[in-house]
């Protein structure tokens, strides 16, 4: 069971490629989302970070999980900037670290990388759930997956019910006071808005979902 | 969108061509985007170092020269720079006394900032950090973001670049930048919004008769939307909150800097200033020093800030000391 | 009409308040409206003055200081000072040598300034007067108004007001003046009209994907409406009728003035100032001094001008001599 | 013949108090003329400064013609400001000069005091007939009132012609393209309007007509 859906280096790389795509698909959306209680860039940045996440790893080729979370989170760093680039970056560089300098993950290794990379981003941003940030995707759709897997269920089963997870995660952001970022400045006026960076994290579990257990 | 622009994507990259062909005493690295002051790094002088989303020009490359910083990292428009060009940056104005970096308090700004610390300290360079956090429109809680670093940022800037060039160390100027950062109160307002190029239209509406209360300086929605009024009562707006949050003593001494968003032209702003000047007089605050202009904005905003600092003798010194950069000079 | 003002009635008046609280290093005369250098009048010096409707600035006030403008007489905005004014301002300067009226090319100002020169001269005092038409978008003839004065005014104050400075007599201050003035180039554009505070409404109404080109600095319609386009095209619409009107052999030098209007703010500037230092590379012209940014506005107006001035010694050495004024500084 | 018609400083002073009436009610009117081709502002700036001729006459009560004119000149040019400011002051200052240090004028003296007033203003702006300025106004009036005296008329007679010459003269500003003053900017897109200097001057001629041989 597990062999059948291990997930190898170049699922990861599929992975980042679709999370490419559907992001330069919804880049404008998520602007519009950044422009009532942000500064209208979210998806004006992760589009070119993420292209040039796809381009590195185009020229290196990783040829590890470790190697993977780097390349992707040095270049997230440094092409998207803002707020995100940091965070997304951690995301990848403790998805490498906890994955280990190997070439295949088996189901519940990919779940704990998963884990080990909202973490980091729980503690680069210092952002709790309820704050209205891309940790409520992040944080319902790690924690489902961990309950699928627990129960039983294949990556598959658990990459669909963290994308269910993820998604929830996004709307509720909707009626939350934003208590981070930029949002945070508005106040109450934050509220009856979409986070950005929740939407993006959804399309990431997301796109994971479609990659690594197709 | 009407801007004097070719592509959306190329603004700050041919932005920072043009600001080299007209600065040639500025080092312009383009792949990283850093600019550095001509004659850096000093050695044994402490590297001062900025950076932040571009759009709020002259801040912080047209503050790059002797008496000011040693170099200025732009991030695309309103995003924050990235660390590989904060590590440059500090890389670049090292003379051997560390470096400090000056950073305003936006999530990205402290995170990328705070990146690029570890790992310039990791390359064995001695980095301090201060975040400036001045803006009262924002309540301040350990719950949230905390306020945003807005015109207490040039000050510091300042001050802090005048105790550098004197030959102070990373300690004392560390301290004196807090110093100025717990002393500098802002608040700003916009009559009309900015448009992000990449985004192509303006960022908010407002009314024909609005105007926005407690806005930041990235475009971002104010506090509040209250009706237009007078200069006057824009003044009162801006002035009363900063002195609820921080009192002065009657006789008192303050800088007092009136910034333009931008778009408001420089006979609005006199009359602004003059406006807050008559409401400081009320409260007995002698106005010690004063800065009016455009020094951090927000791209083509039409809108002002009122910061207040209270003065030390020393902060007065410093700001009074020689500073020779695009965008201020004076005493050289 | 958004602005930061009280009354409309009172926008001259309280800029000039705030003014001077801001400057007060500078002499202000409230009831005729007169800014006037705080050590006026220099014995011996030559006196330079200018003056023109407000709306300008930092234009003609806030070139008032060392080096540059002994004193500047602000009109309503868009509208000539009065003779009355202007003979204030220059008994205010006389020093004994002389005083040099710097004048830009309209009728109203034309006429007033020829008053006041007559009347000072009546009072013993020696007036000498440039007429500044450095314009290109208007065509020139000895049966019409002629061209207006714009760009090349600032350049001409600076220099001039160097060579005063330095101890030239009236003769010589004003030959150079009228160089200064012959080898001087403009051309401007808008991307938005500009709301005179009396009028309430905007001059000209510009469609979003419109641009006028040739425009004058009070507001009025320019010699042509275009289609928006790139900073790159924009450049070439500016710089082409300069360089047709006063050709360059390759190898010459020029001081090169991108200017905003007043609303377009300096990231803008400094992309379309990379277009015409590429123009004029194609042309073999050295870019040798530059100056970019907001210097001789119309309000609040998005637009451009450029400026090209064909430079020799003389002028390069007085444009590098020292200066300090509110708007301009350097070298003090 | 000639003493029955004196103009006295009362009947000047009585025509600039007319003026300053005229130009009140038509002050909307001139700024409007003023807008096609100009800034918008004739109207304003020539309200403005004839309500202030009015006040300092009312302080000063000038003795003689050259006094008047003399105060006159100095407040129009003070207060009007603009092109016309100076303009209408010339006019002034010339017409009392010429006037001279009398108080009164015979038909003669008064026609020859208002052409040297019109010369003035020829003088200081430069501008000829045909360039679409408040001269296409005066020559004509001017002219017409020599012509009259010269056939034996009234001053009466004379200003009756000069108010109609300056109507005609002010009416054939329309068609003309304006080589002087802010109008000729605009080159062709000045033809059509009528010029509002010439309207004005229309307004001063008749004003004389009304008070100095009613
Ligand atoms: N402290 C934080 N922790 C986690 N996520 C955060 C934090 N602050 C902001 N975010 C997320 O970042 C998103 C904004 O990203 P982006 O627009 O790229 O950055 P910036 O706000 O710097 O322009 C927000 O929508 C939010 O989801
Ligand atoms: N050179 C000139 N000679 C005579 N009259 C002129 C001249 N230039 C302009 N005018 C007159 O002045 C009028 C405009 O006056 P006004 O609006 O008060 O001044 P401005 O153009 O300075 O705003 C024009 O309509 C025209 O009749
Ligand atoms: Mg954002
Ligand atoms: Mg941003
Ligand atoms: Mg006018
Ligand atoms: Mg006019």
């Amino acid at each position: 069971m597990a062999d059948a859906t291990a997930v190898t280096v170049e699922d990861l790389v599929a992975w980042v490629h679709r999370f490419s795509e559907v992001i330069a698909e919804h880049a404008d959306e998520l602007t519009q989302l950044d422009s009532p209680i942000g500064d209208a860039d979210h998806g004006t940045n992760m589009r070119r970070g993420c292209r040039a996440a796809v381009e590195a790893l185009e020229a290196t080729g990783p040829e590890d999980v470790t190697g993977f979370g780097r390349a992707i989170a040095m270049k997230l760093i440094s092409a998207v900037g803002g707020t995100s680039g940091p965070l997304y970056g951690s995301f990848f560089l403790a998805f490498g670290t906890a994955g280990g300098a190997t070439h295949t993950l088996d189901d519940a290794g990919t779940v704990a990388a998963l884990r080990a990379a909202v973490d980091a981003v729980a503690a680069r941003g210092k952002a709790e759930p309820g704050d209205k940030t891309m940790l409520d995707a992040l944080i319902p759709a790690v924690e489902a997956m961990e309950a699928s897997l627990e129960a039983g269920g294949s990556l598959r089963d658990a990459m669909a019910a963290g994308t269910t997870a993820a998604e929830e995660g996004m709307h509720a952001t909707t009626p939350m006071i934003a208590r981070k970022g930029r949002a945070s400045y508005l106040g109450e006026r934050s509220i009856g808005h979409q986070d950005p960076g929740a939407t993006s994290s959804w399309l990431l579990v997301r796109s994971a979902a479609e990659t690594l257990a197709a | 969108m009407k801007k004097l622009i070719n592509g959306t994507d190329d603004v700050v990259a041919e932005a920072l061509q043009g600001m080299e062909q007209a600065h040639p005493e500025l080092k312009i690295n383009h792949e990283l985007k850093v600019i550095v002051r001509g004659d850096a790094p000093v050695q044994g002088k402490v590297g001062v170092i900025s950076g932040g989303g571009s759009g709020h020009e002259p801040m912080h490359g047209g503050f790059v020269g002797r008496g000011m910083l040693d170099a200025a990292c732009p991030g695309e428009v309103f995003t924050s720079p990235t660390p590989d060009q904060m590590l440059e940056a500090t890389k670049a104005v090292d003379g051997g006394a560390g470096v400090l970096h000056i950073v305003k308090n936006y999530t990205g700004d402290v995170l990328n900032f705070e990146m690029a610390a570890e790992l310039a300290q990791a390359d064995g360079i001695d980095v301090a950090s201060v975040v400036i956090d001045d803006d009262v429109a924002v309540q301040d809680s350990s719950f949230t973001a905390g306020r945003r670093g807005v015109g207490a940022t040039v000050l510091a800037e300042k001050i802090c670049g005048a105790a550098a060039e004197a030959g102070k160390d990373l300690a004392t100027v560390t301290e004196l930048c807090e110093r100025v950062n717990a002393q500098g109160r802002s608040m700003g307002m916009a009559l009309t919004s900015c448009t992000v190029p990449a985004a192509g239209k303006p960022t908010f509406e407002l009314g024909d008769d609005e105007m926005e209360i407690g806005i930041g300086i990235h475009g971002e929605p104010g506090r509040e939307r209250r009706p237009v009024t007078t200069a006057a009562e824009v003044a009162k707006q801006l002035v009363d909150p900063i002195l609820a949050d921080l009192p002065y003593e009657r006789g008192e001494k303050a800088l007092v800097f009136v910034n333009s968003m931008g778009g408001t032209p420089l006979i609005e702003l006199y009359i602004l200033y003059n406006e807050v000047v008559k409401l400081l007089a009320e409260h007995g605050i002698e106005i010690a020093r004063n800065l009016v202009g455009p020094y951090i904005t927000s791209l083509e905003m039409q809108g002002a800030s009122v910061t207040l600092l209270k003065l030390d003798d020393e902060m007065t010194g410093y700001w009074d000391a020689a500073v020779e950069t695009p965008a201020l000079r004076w005493g050289a």
